[in-house]
């Protein structure tokens, strides 16, 4: 029991006690939001390392959730109308925006949001027995035509803009350095958690219903179960998490906007579950984790070198080591004890 | 318990089922033979929900089973195996044979973890002589092992009617040795449909055989009355001599 | 998860010390280091790649010229990646970690008001060198682009005067054509104008077969345009090809200069005017050394646009108001800023004290066969900014006021 | 003419340039499976090959060989490696289309490139010009080229049989391999000729693939796995929808209207327009 726990034991403490202490708050803040995608990667290592489900619509509901939140903090802030309302020459705040004042709705949505589109999307597209690329390409065009709905409504959405210039969450002033540390430490403790609970699912029965899916879905239909119901509950519960972290990466980072939620961000995010390891779930995390890491040092260095290198590093990964660092790492430890 | 009425399956013109009728009562072990082509996997697949007849009824234990979906059709107590054994290689054995038994169950129930055997999977693993591969993972299994999971499976679902399509194709003599007497066994308490084209398998365990030719019902009866008739005889030596009913030693 | 303790660990590790590396030595005394906050990627890049050009061409000159306050400047370039997120994060990164006394950078309205935020928190300072569409002055930004009422409202008055009484608006949908737009459309109403459509496509959209056919349906006697990057290409060949002249239905543009006109072509968009505040033909002695200085640095096929020039007259602008304060302290820098006047490449420019804008000439130009843009027209004097059109009754409605 | 008479001329032409940037998908997603997210990028290639010859027709065959060749290269060196994980395959070639975009801009430059079109086609027929009609000319050309080939010649039927039953096909002396090589450089050259022809009516620069890549799977998808006829009416259809959708609304909410309706479609066509029957359990 120990043994099994050790090595999240391990990660939480550096994660939770020697960051936090170790980092200066600029490059907490960027960590911070590297653990966001990790819990947006977590979700497409559960629907898609697991489930099989290839989304490439994962910045939708990441989107949605960091809408909700950016809509709460906006109107948080009091002082009438928000900023980019006045010059879209909005006059009255919408009805869609009232109940976003409340906290409470303004975090549930983040959350429910997402996880009903998923449902209504996911009970659409598997009944019907689209799948595989054919669900790909679907999710990718959601994303397309999300980013085209999103920029078109302006005086909603704050347009390409999206939203920037928050000032408090929650009666704490966001430029502290101290509220920046609270968060990070909730992002933390947010990514632990969803961690544990996912590894749970995979772990029972419903993980191996879902990896034999994944495998045979019409063999799956033969032995009673409806693969289209366990799909559209997994891609739910996926899309709940990617929610829940654009919420959390909006007072992190302080911007929403559609060029977060587009096509790019939403592969990028599956390139980093590829390069992880996307049959396990801590690959899922590690990749995350470690491309939005490279992205950050590697563009500080050399500008469209960043390009060349993720175009190989797919390239490589994909023909050389299909299960990602983790299953690399496994390859190695198994070839020295044999 | 189970009958189709006239039965009609066309597939881009071709007619793979035209106008069968069949009835196979509760308790009886049913041979399903007939020449490649001759629509009986077709069958079998209309009776699971798999392909949807251009015309006819199908009705099992008082459901209509036309329109319905395959896994509520299994969930009325009608279970399959496939030609090519389809097990799930990244699972063991026990868990293959677990998520067979466990589709009653509601979905939230599900995401607990699975504790020890349950009485259907322990079962399930004792008639197929499986136990010693338990904790192994499907992937690893020979050809006939995989047959045996499949069938396995089948039988951890609890089912009140089997459809096992060619359990015995490329097996070993000394497998279809022990996957007749498995079937024997299953047979004895349950309804059972196979089909199978291995003469010798047939004669060893068949009872009742129904022959299948161009998408209708040629002749049903004892095998020994069917290995008689003409008809049979005819339509297999024009295609297959070696397999041929008629050719006893 | 069967992946072992101290890979996992250890990789995690990695990540942390990374995260913590890079952090920025003690400033040498002799050396003040600056921002340069631009889209080195992505789809902006090629705009924003030669106001950074430019802008690093300011810093040699002056390091050339014996530095500010004895000091060399020293430029930290960083990659806004197209993307406004990555522009908030570069420009945190700028001043907390390099602690650069002063950042130039941005293009796109969506990356300055993604940094607007992180320039007010930690008191810091942006230029900005792009025309824009107004309504904004904050403490901790200098404007040297124009704003509306120095480039589409001068654009307005040529239209008037070239006696076109009706208009067609194309934008790609984003704030600046909605905002430009809007202000057109007050404009209108109180001139004696009547606006024929108003179109918003997608960035980066390229069918626009749909959009010209509306055009051509409501012969306008001009059409404004403020689509952006791409799209303009798409629309102008479409436009030229369904019939479209510069002669029967000029298409006043306030997004293409001197760099775009190759991509689109020459012949799409040859005899149609743009409204700007300077072209590589405007006929200054310091836009001479401007041009000769600029082609001798990066090649003799170079152009020199608007927004290139705007970033080259902010190093500039910054240096006087250092020299001024004696200090590059921001709210020094800030108090001296205010009335500095520089004769520039388009002329004179002069900081505006109540909202840090710049008094600039407006000018709309033709462009040539040649590529180049040829000045027909001028506002006389510089303009004294006004982002908010207080001084223009007939925008007393826009918001923002 | 009123000007929604018109909007359905530029529907067929807005129709035709879709066809005409799904055809080679219809190879190479339509015929192996493979989601080539670098046809965008094949397309970039012939524009650029266009804009390297400066004439629209002879870049035509040079730019179907130079994307066809490009295409034969992934196919050997990787994707051959992927058939049976198609969505691997997905994420491969986006690399590879990330990689070729790069390289584009530092061969090319970042700013768009101009290639001059022919004096022969200004001017024009009514609301349609004649760079539009000659688009539309290519597309028809294209689709009776395909269907001529894969009905018409022994290598088109092989490439059918191996579609349909890639064992049987391979038992019975066709070589697969070979097969796939020739697929694949049919699929991605005739996105070469696809670039050219977008020459005439879009920008060309190294983001020219991304404009186009999404709405080329849609109708694809639409149209049904490996149907040319499916994927012929779709893209008219398609771009009909999106001509008076974006009339009488604009053209953000089209291309929302466009993906509306796919998903809808969808529902009540799960497999497209026209599907291959098959028995194979998969």
């Amino acid at each position: 029991m120990i043994r099994r726990h050790l090595p999240f034991a391990t990660v939480a403490v550096i994660a939770l006690v020697a960051a936090p202490l170790l980092l200066e708050p600029f490059r907490l803040g960027l960590l911070a939001k590297y653990l966001c995608y990790a819990i947006v990667a977590l979700g497409i290592g559960l629907a898609w390392g697991q489930g099989g489900m290839l989304t490439l619509g994962q910045g939708v509901f990441f989107g949605l959730g960091g809408y909700s939140m950016a809509m709460y903090l906006k109107l948080a802030e009091g002082g009438g109308l928000p900023d980019f309302m006045v010059w879209s020459g909005v006059e009255e705040l919408p009805a869609l925006w009232v109940p976003f004042a409340n906290p409470v709705f303004a975090l549930g949505m983040a959350v429910l949001g997402p996880v009903a589109l998923a449902l209504v999307l996911g009970t659409l597209v598997f009944r019907q027995r689209v799948r595989g690329a054919y669900f790909a390409i679907l999710t990718q065009a959601l994303a397309a035509a999300m980013v085209i709905l999103l920029v078109g409504q302006q005086g909603l959405t704050g347009g390409t803009n999206g939203m920037t210039n928050f000032f408090e969450l929650f009666g704490q002033d966001l430029a502290e350095d101290s509220t920046q540390r609270g968060l990070y430490l909730v992002v933390a403790g947010v990514l632990g958690v969803l961690y544990l609970a996912t590894r749970q699912l995979v772990q029972s029965r419903y993980g191996r219903l879902l990896v034999a899916v994944r495998d045979g879905e019409d063999r799956v239909r033969f032995l009673g179960y409806d693969p289209a119901l366990v799909k559209t509950v997994t891609f739910a519960a996926s899309a709940g998490m990617a929610g829940l972290a654009g919420a959390l990466f909006v007072p992190v980072v302080g911007i929403i906007s559609p060029a977060l939620l587009g096509v790019v961000p939403s592969l990028e995010l599956v390139v980093a579950v590829a390069v992880g390891g996307r049959h396990a779930l801590a690959g899922a995390v590690l990749g995350a984790v470690v491309m939005g890491y490279a992205k950050t040092a590697l563009s500080e260095q050399f500008a469209g070198g960043w390009l060349y290198l993720q175009g190989a590093l797919f390239i490589l990964v994909m023909t050389l080591a299909p299960k990602g660092v983790v299953g690399l790492a496994g390859r190695l430890r198994r070839a020295r004890t044999t | 318990m189970l009958e189709l009425r006239d039965v009609h399956v066309v597939f881009d013109g071709f007619r793979a089922l035209d106008g069968v009728d069949l009835t196979v009562p509760e308790g009886e072990l049913r041979f399903l033979i007939g020449p490649n082509g001759a629509g009986k996997t077709t069958l079998i697949d209309v009776i699971t929900g798999l392909t949807r007849p251009t015309a006819g009824s199908v009705r099992f234990g008082g459901h209509d089973l036309v329109g319905r979906k395959e896994h509520r059709i299994v969930r009325l107590g009608v279970g399959r195996t496939f030609q090519t054994s389809v097990v799930f290689e990244e699972l063991t054995v026990v868990e293959n044979l677990d998520l067979a038994a466990s589709f009653r169950r509601p979905l939230w129930s599900l995401a607990r973890r699975r504790r020890g055997v349950s009485e259907a999977v322990a079962e399930a693993l004792a008639r197929t002589g499986l136990e010693e591969l338990a904790e192994r993972s499907a992937g690893v299994l020979s050809h006939g092992q995989r047959q045996w999971l499949e069938i396995g499976m089948l039988l951890a679902q609890r089912p009140r009617l089997l459809l096992l399509d060619e359990p015995v194709a490329g097996m070993s003599g000394d497998e279809r040795e022990r996957t007749g007497e498995l079937l024997t066994q299953i047979a004895a308490d349950h309804t059972v449909i196979v089909v199978e084209h291995d003469m010798e398998f047939l004669r060893r365990h068949a009872s009742t055989v129904t022959v299948l030719h161009e998408g209708k019902v040629l002749v049903e009866g004892s095998v020994e009355q069917v290995s008689a008739d003409p008809r049979v005889q005819e339509v297999y030596l024009g295609r297959r001599s070696t397999d041929a009913v008629g050719n006893r030693p | 998860m069967r992946i072992s303790r101290p890979i996992l660990s250890g990789l995690l590790a990695l990540a942390l010390t990374a995260c913590g590396s890079g952090a920025a030595p003690a400033a040498d005394s002799d050396e003040i280091k600056v921002g340069l906050l631009h889209s080195l990627s992505g789809t902006m890049a090629i705009s924003e790649v030669t106001v950074r050009d430019a802008e690093l061409l300011a810093i040699e000159e002056i390091n050339k010229a014996g530095g500010v306050l004895g000091k060399k400047l020293v430029p930290v370039v960083e990659d806004g990646a197209s993307d406004w997120p990555t522009f908030a994060e570069k420009a945190t990164k700028l001043i907390r970690q390099d602690k650069v006394a002063t950042v130039f950078g941005g293009w796109t309205s969506a990356s300055r008001k993604a940094m607007l935020p992180v320039f007010e928190r930690y008191k810091a300072l942006l230029w900005y060198p792009v025309q824009y569409e107004g309504l904004e002055s904050s403490p901790y930004i200098f404007y040297t682009g124009a704003t509306t009422n120095q480039q589409i409202i001068p654009g307005l008055d040529y239209l008037k005067e070239q006696g076109k009484k009706s208009l067609f608006l194309v934008g790609s949908d984003y704030v600046f054509p909605r905002t430009a737009n809007k202000i057109i459309k007050a404009y209108a109403a109180s001139n004696g104008m009547t606006i024929l459509g108003e179109e918003y496509t997608p960035l980066g959209h390229t069918e626009y077969s749909t959009l010209v056919n509306k055009v051509m349906g409501a012969k306008p006697d001009a059409v404004f345009n403020t689509l952006n990057g791409d799209s303009n290409v798409a629309f102008f060949k479409q436009f030229k090809s369904a019939g479209g002249t510069a002669e029967s239905m000029p298409v006043l543009s306030v997004s293409i200069a001197e760099e775009e006109v190759t991509g689109i072509g020459v012949d799409n968009v040859a005899g149609h005017p743009v409204a700007w505040n300077y072209y590589q033909t405007t006929d200054t002695p310091a836009n001479t050394a401007f041009v000769k200085a600029y082609k001798a640095k990066y090649g003799a096929a170079k152009v020199t646009s608007d927004p290139m020039e705007a970033g080259y007259n902010a190093v500039y602008l910054w240096a006087e108001a250092v020299k001024k304060a004696g200090t590059t302290e921001v709210e020094a820098v800030r108090k001296a800023a205010p009335g500095i006047a520089l004769e520039r490449p388009e002329g004179l420019v002069t900081i505006d004290g109540d909202n840090q804008h710049m008094y600039k000439t407006a000018r709309i130009g033709i462009i040539q066969p040649d590529g180049l843009i040829k000045q027909v027209w001028d506002s006389d004097r510089p303009i004294k900014p006004d982002p908010y059109l207080k001084g223009y009754p007939w925008a007393a409605g826009l918001a923002g006021q | 003419m009123p000007a929604f008479l018109n909007q359905l001329p530029i529907g067929l032409s807005i129709g035709a340039v879709l066809l005409l940037i799904a055809l080679g998908l219809t190879f190479t997603f339509g015929q192996m499976g493979v989601i080539n997210m670098a046809h965008g990028e094949f397309i970039m290639a012939g524009a650029y090959t266009a804009f390297l010859l400066g004439d629209l027709l002879a870049a035509l065959p040079v730019a179907f060989l130079v994307a066809g060749v490009m295409g034969l290269v992934l196919e050997r060196a990787a994707i051959r490696h992927f058939y049976r994980r198609p969505l691997d395959t997905l994420l491969l070639t986006w690399g590879v289309s990330l990689v070729l975009q790069q390289l584009a801009r530092d061969l090319f430059g970042a700013p768009n490139v101009q290639v001059p079109a022919p004096s022969w086609l200004a001017g024009g027929v009514g609301i349609l010009p004649y760079n539009r009609l000659f688009i539309m000319g290519l597309a028809v050309a294209g689709v009776v080229a395909v269907w001529v080939y894969l009905t018409r010649t022994k290598l088109g039927r092989r490439t059918q049989a191996v579609v349909q039953n890639r064992q049987l096909a391979a038992t019975s002396g066709i070589d697969t391999g070979r097969v796939d090589m020739l697929t694949f450089f049919i699929g991605s050259g005739l996105a070469g000729v696809a670039g050219v022809a977008l020459t005439l009516i879009g920008p060309v620069g190294p983001a020219l693939g991304t404009y186009y890549i999404v709405d080329a799977f849609l109708v694809v998808v639409a149209g049904g796995l490996g149907q040319l006829r499916g994927a012929v009416l779709a893209a008219i259809a398609l771009g009909l929808l999106n001509s008076y959708a974006e009339f009488w609304s604009d053209a953000s909410l089209a291309k929302v209207i466009v993906f509306a309706v796919v998903i809808a479609f969808l529902q009540v066509r799960p497999q497209g327009l026209f599907v291959l029957r098959s028995r194979v359990l998969t």
